[in-house]
């Protein structure tokens, strides 16, 4: 059997090992443009923080292909797919066949109008940042360097309130940087987050010495002889920095199979990680997976939906039998100790049966929606605990939730 | 192939060391597996001389090729080593569970050698073996033993095979016990082990065994099993367990009573299966591991005087042996003969037949009250008989010298008393009068571990069953041949019984499902042999595999000096009448198992002066190898 | 008429066929470790108990999973375990009031009797007839007239 | 491979468990470090680790601080790579995943260890009521478990009189 896996993260590294459990002999060969090994992009802003050193980012050592027996090329792009043919192109003009592919390319930053060309560029990063000032957070070297400017002391205005934006404010923090946060919403973490829970956070940052500014968009980047100098705002007033880092959100790096296979927002996949072409997988941020409720689709950039839907793959590549049993959305961080998760569907409609039940106490504040009898979503601030035993409620269809949550 | 057969686990207590080797894939064709492997390794691993109490002698243990599969009565085990009581081959099959747990835990096949230099016992868990101190059990029984070593691993679950303080004390017929009460019994395996310093060997197996062919096998299995449910002796083997047919033996005058002198006895009800139903002695039905019928038993006595006893069994031969052979009638006291036996760890045929002989010894004045230390051993003293199997097992007084066995005894005692001393090779003969059964005569005379019935049983000459008749008829081409008393054709029919005996124990099977009911025919046999393991073996060459074995057996023999002579009956049913079968042919006059011998010889292709099996013979079955070594011993015509 | 996999002990002659056929059906092989019946044996005592699951009408199993691995198939009939959402805590292991819930040695999944989805194998090879598959109204009819056999014997 | 059950009906509140915790595991003073905890009402009643086979926190460890040990099988928490995201409590079913503050560093995730260094859950050897157990594996539990309940059917007084266990295979209680 001849696999072939595109793009080695979470869940590329996941499917290969459960390859190679289940057949320790196939040929396995891993397409990545990343020129190193697998790293970990939720570490980056703990990289940046300084709470991991920049060796401990890599989730497997230098040897780890070759351990595994796997031909890993590295530092390419495959560019094209010949499903009929059973090829991958590669951008340095290479073909390789397959008899089972995985897609598991990832995703990349958003990049809005005004940022500048070679800025926070299309693999989700890059670009020279003493040429433009302007960063995207996707890459080790985006990372390295966001914590090289902010080590020498150069004020950073992140643009974007969402969970990337939030978790680097609070990094520079903790570096001693006072970053400044712009976010276009009314309020930070407004997707993942009610409203309560972004107030009491918003709070939180400002009392730890984040800048923090809702409602405001970017016009432009302001370019002084210095290079940047900062962001014009839309009602003109700028705001002075020396690096912008825009944390936008992620969108599914879809185009290796768009055409081919069936592609909404990611590539669509079944429970057992099968796109719409046989013998075609994909898995992690690319893909767009049922979601636990079985009512539609969502694609989930989160680590533990990358490497479980990685090792569903691997495993069905390889002959098993293994299947995802959907998406539940959730995000947990800590906002400069404070913690804060979410889960499920945050926003409860006025009429079908929905409601929500919160509790407050303090800065400690926990909030779940509910449709019918069921749990279906809920938010914890401050005291985290029970947001294990909630997210278990969940799965298990909702009920029961009256006694995880008893005072 | 391996899947199913599993790998050859050697351990030498000597150098405390085990390693692992896959089972070959031709061994396999050749010898099919459990005895027939065992047959083939004993025979490279040993020599003419070897010691069977000495550290040399291996000591083999092969669970069956199917054992652990859903194949019906799949579960028996061959033990395999030089006998210490014949100094002949030793095969000797033992059911229970033990087998199967082997199987799981990945072993086909467990090769004992050396000697520890203090008793140890083994733990194999799935495969990895330890070595365990066991002097704080040596001593114990069977029952404690078990016990003691499932709490020391840590596991209820797991399978014991043990020897009891019988066994420690090499008595010449000490068996060895799986799953508690499931003997190994004749020939002194238990000795060999007990030699070795090796208390008990416990297994966990937790893996799983896949045939080449699933659903082929499953398809075989099934119909093995149906047809087995659909013979007509199955429901009464399966409510009076194997002694449901003591009456019936009785009958036909084959029911050795008084140690041989007598081959019917007065009354034998209360010594019957329906018996121990009937008066609440059965408690309950026992199955070896995938058995369909149950014929194993369990007793308690609630009341009287061995209130408190439970054991597994009686079987018709225990029943015999403690019995009928003994002059005994008291059920109870042979049920607690039975449980000291079983406790002790020894074979109740030749203990029961040792006792016997004593009897005949002390009431012909041979053997007196003081050399029994005061024990009055008269026939019928059912109490006497308990007393001494304890001094058996324990070498306590004359026991020390039955202890080594019937043949031994006798040249100790002196006098006459070779002549009441029923055994053909060193071995105690099992409780069929084979003065009335012709067949069963030449089966036992030629069984190369001495005068039983578990080398080849003959039981369709009886004619008592249909299907017993309808085979008999496919043998010989006529059904009047099922007639015990009749000497023509049994040849043909011991032949075939033992080619189909032997691939019977190969594949691990139990020999009731294809020679005393008929269900798992040689085609059977190999439909599962060729769905298990994926190679296409047709019916006849399952059974030329199985006289593959019974001629490497043979060989054994030959190497180790067998000649011709070496293949008799005991004295007495060669040159006394029974008088309860006044015809002058019930007896096993020296001429007529001649003749048997001749035509028995004849059909194998051995060489008729001197028993051995010819170069020609041996290169037909593909045992050239073997042919070489007998030539260049000097034994090979 | 609803049936029930009911368990005679007292007839089980401890052939362990039916884990056989278990684990065939289940997994295509031999092996009692992944067998959803198992033969418990008291060998000193040639005693041996089939214990299988319970089918509770309260499953502690189900009450104490906390992914809802355990639940019974969609029409009620049978139960089931989710493989894709057991996370192998073995809470239902450790509440099974009869062990009769168990790891996959190999997948480190829960398994546990699932009827064979309404036809069990266990009850075809058991010959002894402990195992039964029968409307319950049969099982308490044969109990009921070895208890008036048991008065008044006859 | 250790396996830690747990039987809340059993349990009477008496926080032996936490105090036995809370002093081979911590008791430098900075509040409570037990890993296993009582609730005084709600689910779960005892929140501690099971060692799961594929454990959920292992598997949304950003970092590779929470590891399944091989040989033991039981779940570790390498405190030093560890990076506080709170994705392990947010995924442990059993709210038995806390923080705890490493001195200088912040909080940091903390679980039941097993008690590796004193070999035995000292919890378990503890709790006076059986409300928690362990055993070398769940197989050995639910094997003793089963020959338990195996001995209670065998062993019935009046053995012959079928105490017919029974199984159900319907839907629901029967109308």
């Amino acid at each position: 059997m001849n696999y072939v896996v595109v793009g080695v993260s979470a869940a590329g590294l996941s499917a290969l090992r459960a390859i190679r459990e289940l057949d320790p002999h196939g040929d396995v060969t891993v397409v990545d443009e990343e020129t190193r090994p697998a790293y970990s992009r939720v570490l980056l802003t703990h990289y940046i923080a300084g709470r991991v050193g920049e060796r401990d980012l890599f989730l497997v050592e230098e040897e780890f292909y070759r351990r595994c027996g796997v031909r890993a090329l590295l530092g390419v792009r495959a560019t094209g797919l010949d499903p009929d043919g059973r090829q991958v192109h590669l951008a340095d003009g290479r073909v390789l066949g397959y008899d089972r592919l995985l897609v598991a390319t990832g995703a990349r930053a958003v990049v809005p109008a005004w940022s500048p060309p070679g800025g926070a560029g299309d693999r989700g990063g890059g670009g020279e940042t003493g040429e433009t000032g302007v960063t995207g957070l996707r890459t080790r070297e985006d990372a390295v360097r966001i914590r090289k400017a902010a080590l020498a002391g150069r004020p950073v205005l992140i643009v974007g309130g969402g969970p990337v934006g939030v978790k680097l404010a609070c990094a520079l923090r903790e570096l001693g940087v006072i970053p400044t946060l712009l976010v276009g919403s009314p309020r930070i973490l407004s997707q993942v987050a009610d409203r309560e829970a972004s107030l009491i956070l918003e709070r939180h940052l400002a009392r730890c010495g984040v800048r923090v500014r809702c409602g405001v968009e970017v016009r432009e980047v302001a370019r002084g002889p210095h290079g940047t100098e900062g962001v014009v705002l839309s009602d003109g007033s700028v705001l002075p920095g020396r690096l912008v880092v825009v944390c936008k959100g992620v969108e599914p790096r879809t185009e290796l199979v768009g055409g081919h296979v069936a592609v909404r927002r990611g590539v669509l996949v079944s429970g057992a990680m099968r796109t719409s072409v046989p013998d075609i997988y994909a898995a992690g941020d690319v893909a767009e997976c049922p979601d636990i409720w079985g009512e539609g689709t969502r694609v989930s950039a989160i680590w533990p939906h990358a490497s479980r839907q990685g090792r569903v793959a691997g495993t069905n590549m390889a002959g098993g039998r293994d299947l995802f049993d959907g998406v539940l959305p959730r995000n947990a961080m800590d906002v400069l100790g404070t913690p804060f998760v979410s889960m499920g569907v945050l926003d409860a409609p006025a009429e079908g049966g929905w409601r929500s039940v919160s509790r407050r106490r303090g800065d400690s504040y926990l909030r779940l929606v509910i449709r019918g009898d069921s749990v279906v979503g809920a938010v914890l601030v401050g005291c985290v605990r029970l947001a294990g035993p909630i997210q278990a409620a969940i799965r298990r269809g909702g009920r029961g939730w009256e006694e995880v949550v008893a005072p | 192939m391996r899947e199913i057969a599993g790998d050859i686990l050697y351990v030498d207590l000597s150098e405390r060391r085990a390693w692992r080797e896959p089972v070959l894939h031709e061994d396999i064709l050749n010898f099919l597996g459990g005895r027939g492997l065992n047959a083939h390794l004993l025979w490279k691993l040993t020599g003419p001389d070897t010691d069977p109490l000495g550290p040399d002698n291996p000591l083999i243990f092969g669970a069956g090729l199917l054992s652990g599969t859903e194949v019906p009565c799949s579960g028996r085990t061959t033990v395999t080593c030089r006998s210490p009581a014949t100094r002949w081959y030793l095969k000797t099959s033992g059911g229970g569970h033990w087998g199967g747990e082997l199987k799981f835990a990945g072993i086909g096949h467990l090769v004992i050698t050396g000697r520890a230099d203090h008793p140890v016992y083994l733990w194999i868990d799935d495969g990895r073996v330890e070595f365990r101190d066991a002097r704080p059990i040596w001593g114990k029984d069977v029952r404690e033993t078990d016990l003691s070593v499932k709490k020391d691993v840590g596991d209820e679950d797991i399978q014991v095979a043990a020897i009891g303080p019988a066994g420690e004390r090499l008595v010449k017929f000490a068996g060895i016990m799986f799953s508690v009460y499931n003997t190994a019994g004749r020939g002194g395996a238990g000795a060999v082990m007990g030699a070795k310093n090796l208390k008990a060997v416990a297994v966990r197996g937790t893996g799983a065994l896949r045939a080449a062919q699933p659903a082929r096998f499953h398809e075989a299995a099934v119909e093995c099993r149906e047809a087995l449910l659909a013979e007509s002796g199955g429901e009464g083997l399966a409510r009076y367990g194997t002694a449901g047919s003591v009456e019936a033996v009785n009958e036909l005058r084959a029911w050795a009573s008084y140690n041989f002198r007598r081959s019917r006895d007065e009354d034998v009800y209360p010594l019957s299966g329906q018996y121990l139903v009937e008066r609440g002695y059965l408690k309950r039905r026992v199955a070896c591991l995938a058995c369909v019928f149950g014929c194993h038993r369990y007793t308690e006595l609630t009341r009287g005087e061995f209130a408190g006893c439970y054991t597994g069994g009686p079987e018709l031969e225990t029943l015999g042996s403690f019995g009928s052979g003994c002059g005994v009638s008291d059920t109870e006291a042979v049920i607690k003969a039975n449980e000291l036996c079983n406790i002790l760890g020894m074979d109740t045929i030749s203990c029961g037949s040792v006792i016997a002989w004593t009897m005949e010894c002390y009431e012909k004045g041979l053997v007196s009250a003081r050399d029994l230390d005061g024990l009055d051993l008269r026939w019928g003293d059912a109490k006497a008989v308990i007393e001494m199997v304890r001094r058996i097992a324990y070498r306590e007084g004359f026991g020390d010298v039955l202890a080594e066995g019937v043949r031994a005894a006798a040249r100790q005692v002196g006098g006459d008393s070779y002549r009441w001393a029923v055994e053909a090779k060193g071995l105690e003969q099992s409780r069929v009068d084979t003065r009335s059964a012709k067949a069963y005569a030449l089966a036992f005379a030629v069984n190369p571990r001495g005068a039983d019935h578990l080398h080849t049983e003959t039981f369709a000459e009886f004619g008592l069953s249909p299907e017993g008749r309808a085979l008999i008829a496919r043998i010989t081409g006529d059904e009047k041949y099922a007639d015990p008393c009749m000497v023509e054709k049994r040849a043909e029919i011991v032949r075939w019984h033992e080619d189909c005996f032997a691939v019977t124990d190969a594949l691990g099977l139990c020999a009731f499902s294809s020679t005393a009911l008929y269900g798992v025919t040689p085609a059977r046999m190999a439909e599962l042999f060729s769905a298990a393991t994926g190679h296409e073996i047709s019916e006849e060459e399952i059974m030329r595999a199985g006289r593959r074995i019974v001629t490497l057996e043979k060989c054994f023999n030959v190497r180790a000096g067998a000649v011709r002579a070496d293949d008799c009956l005991p004295w007495r049913l060669m040159h006394e009448h029974t008088p309860d079968r006044p015809d002058p042919d019930a007896i096993n006059a020296p001429e007529e198992l001649d003749r048997m011998l001749d035509e028995y010889y004849s059909l194998h292709g051995w060489d008729l002066e001197t028993s051995w099996p010819t170069s020609e013979t041996l290169e037909s079955l593909g045992l050239g190898d073997v042919a070489r070594r007998l030539a260049a011993a000097g034994k090979l015509r | 008429m609803e049936k029930f996999l009911v368990v005679y002990p007292d007839l089980c002659t401890g052939c362990r066929l039916c884990e056989a056929a278990c684990s065939y059906r289940h997994e295509g092989v031999y092996s009692p470790s992944l067998s959803r019946v198992r033969v418990v044996k008291f060998e000193d005592r040639c005693l041996s108990v089939p214990v299988v699951c319970n089918y509770c009408e309260q499953p502690p199993c189900e009450a104490s999973c906390p992914t809802g691995a355990m639940s019974a198939a969609p029409d009620g009939r049978y139960a089931l375990v989710r493989e894709d959402r057991c996370i192998g805590c073995k809470e239902c292991v450790n509440v099974c009031p009869l062990g009769a819930v168990r790891m996959h040695p190999r997948t480190g999944v829960a398994v546990r009797c699932d009827l064979c989805r309404g036809d069990p194998e266990c009850v075809k090879v058991c010959t002894a007839g402990a195992l039964r598959y029968e409307p319950l109204e049969a099982a308490v009819r044969e109990k009921r007239r070895a208890r008036a056999a048991s008065l008044n014997p006859v | 491979m250790l396996s830690i059950g747990v039987d809340p009906t059993r349990c009477t509140r008496c926080r032996r468990c936490e105090a036995v915790c809370e002093m081979a595991h911590g008791g430098d003073g900075r509040g409570l470090q037990s890993r296993v905890r009582i609730r005084d009402s709600g689910w779960p009643l005892i929140s501690i680790c099971r060692h799961c086979e594929s454990a959920p926190c292992a598997d949304a460890c950003v970092s590779g601080a929470i590891r399944t040990d091989p040989l033991e099988g039981t779940v570790q928490v390498d405190a030093a790579r560890c990076v506080g995201c709170w994705s392990c409590v947010m995924e442990c079913p059993f709210a038995a995943v806390t923080m705890a503050d490493v001195a200088g560093r912040g909080p940091r995730a903390s679980k039941c260890d097993g008690c590796r260094e004193w070999g035995f859950p000292l919890c378990v050897r503890y709790c006076p009521t059986g409300a928690l157990r362990a055993g070398a594996g769940a197989g050995e539990t639910s094997g003793r478990v089963r020959r338990e309940h195996a001995a209670r059917l065998a062993l019935l007084p009046g053995r012959g009189t079928w105490p017919a266990l029974r199984g159900r295979a319907g839907g629901g209680t029967p109308a």
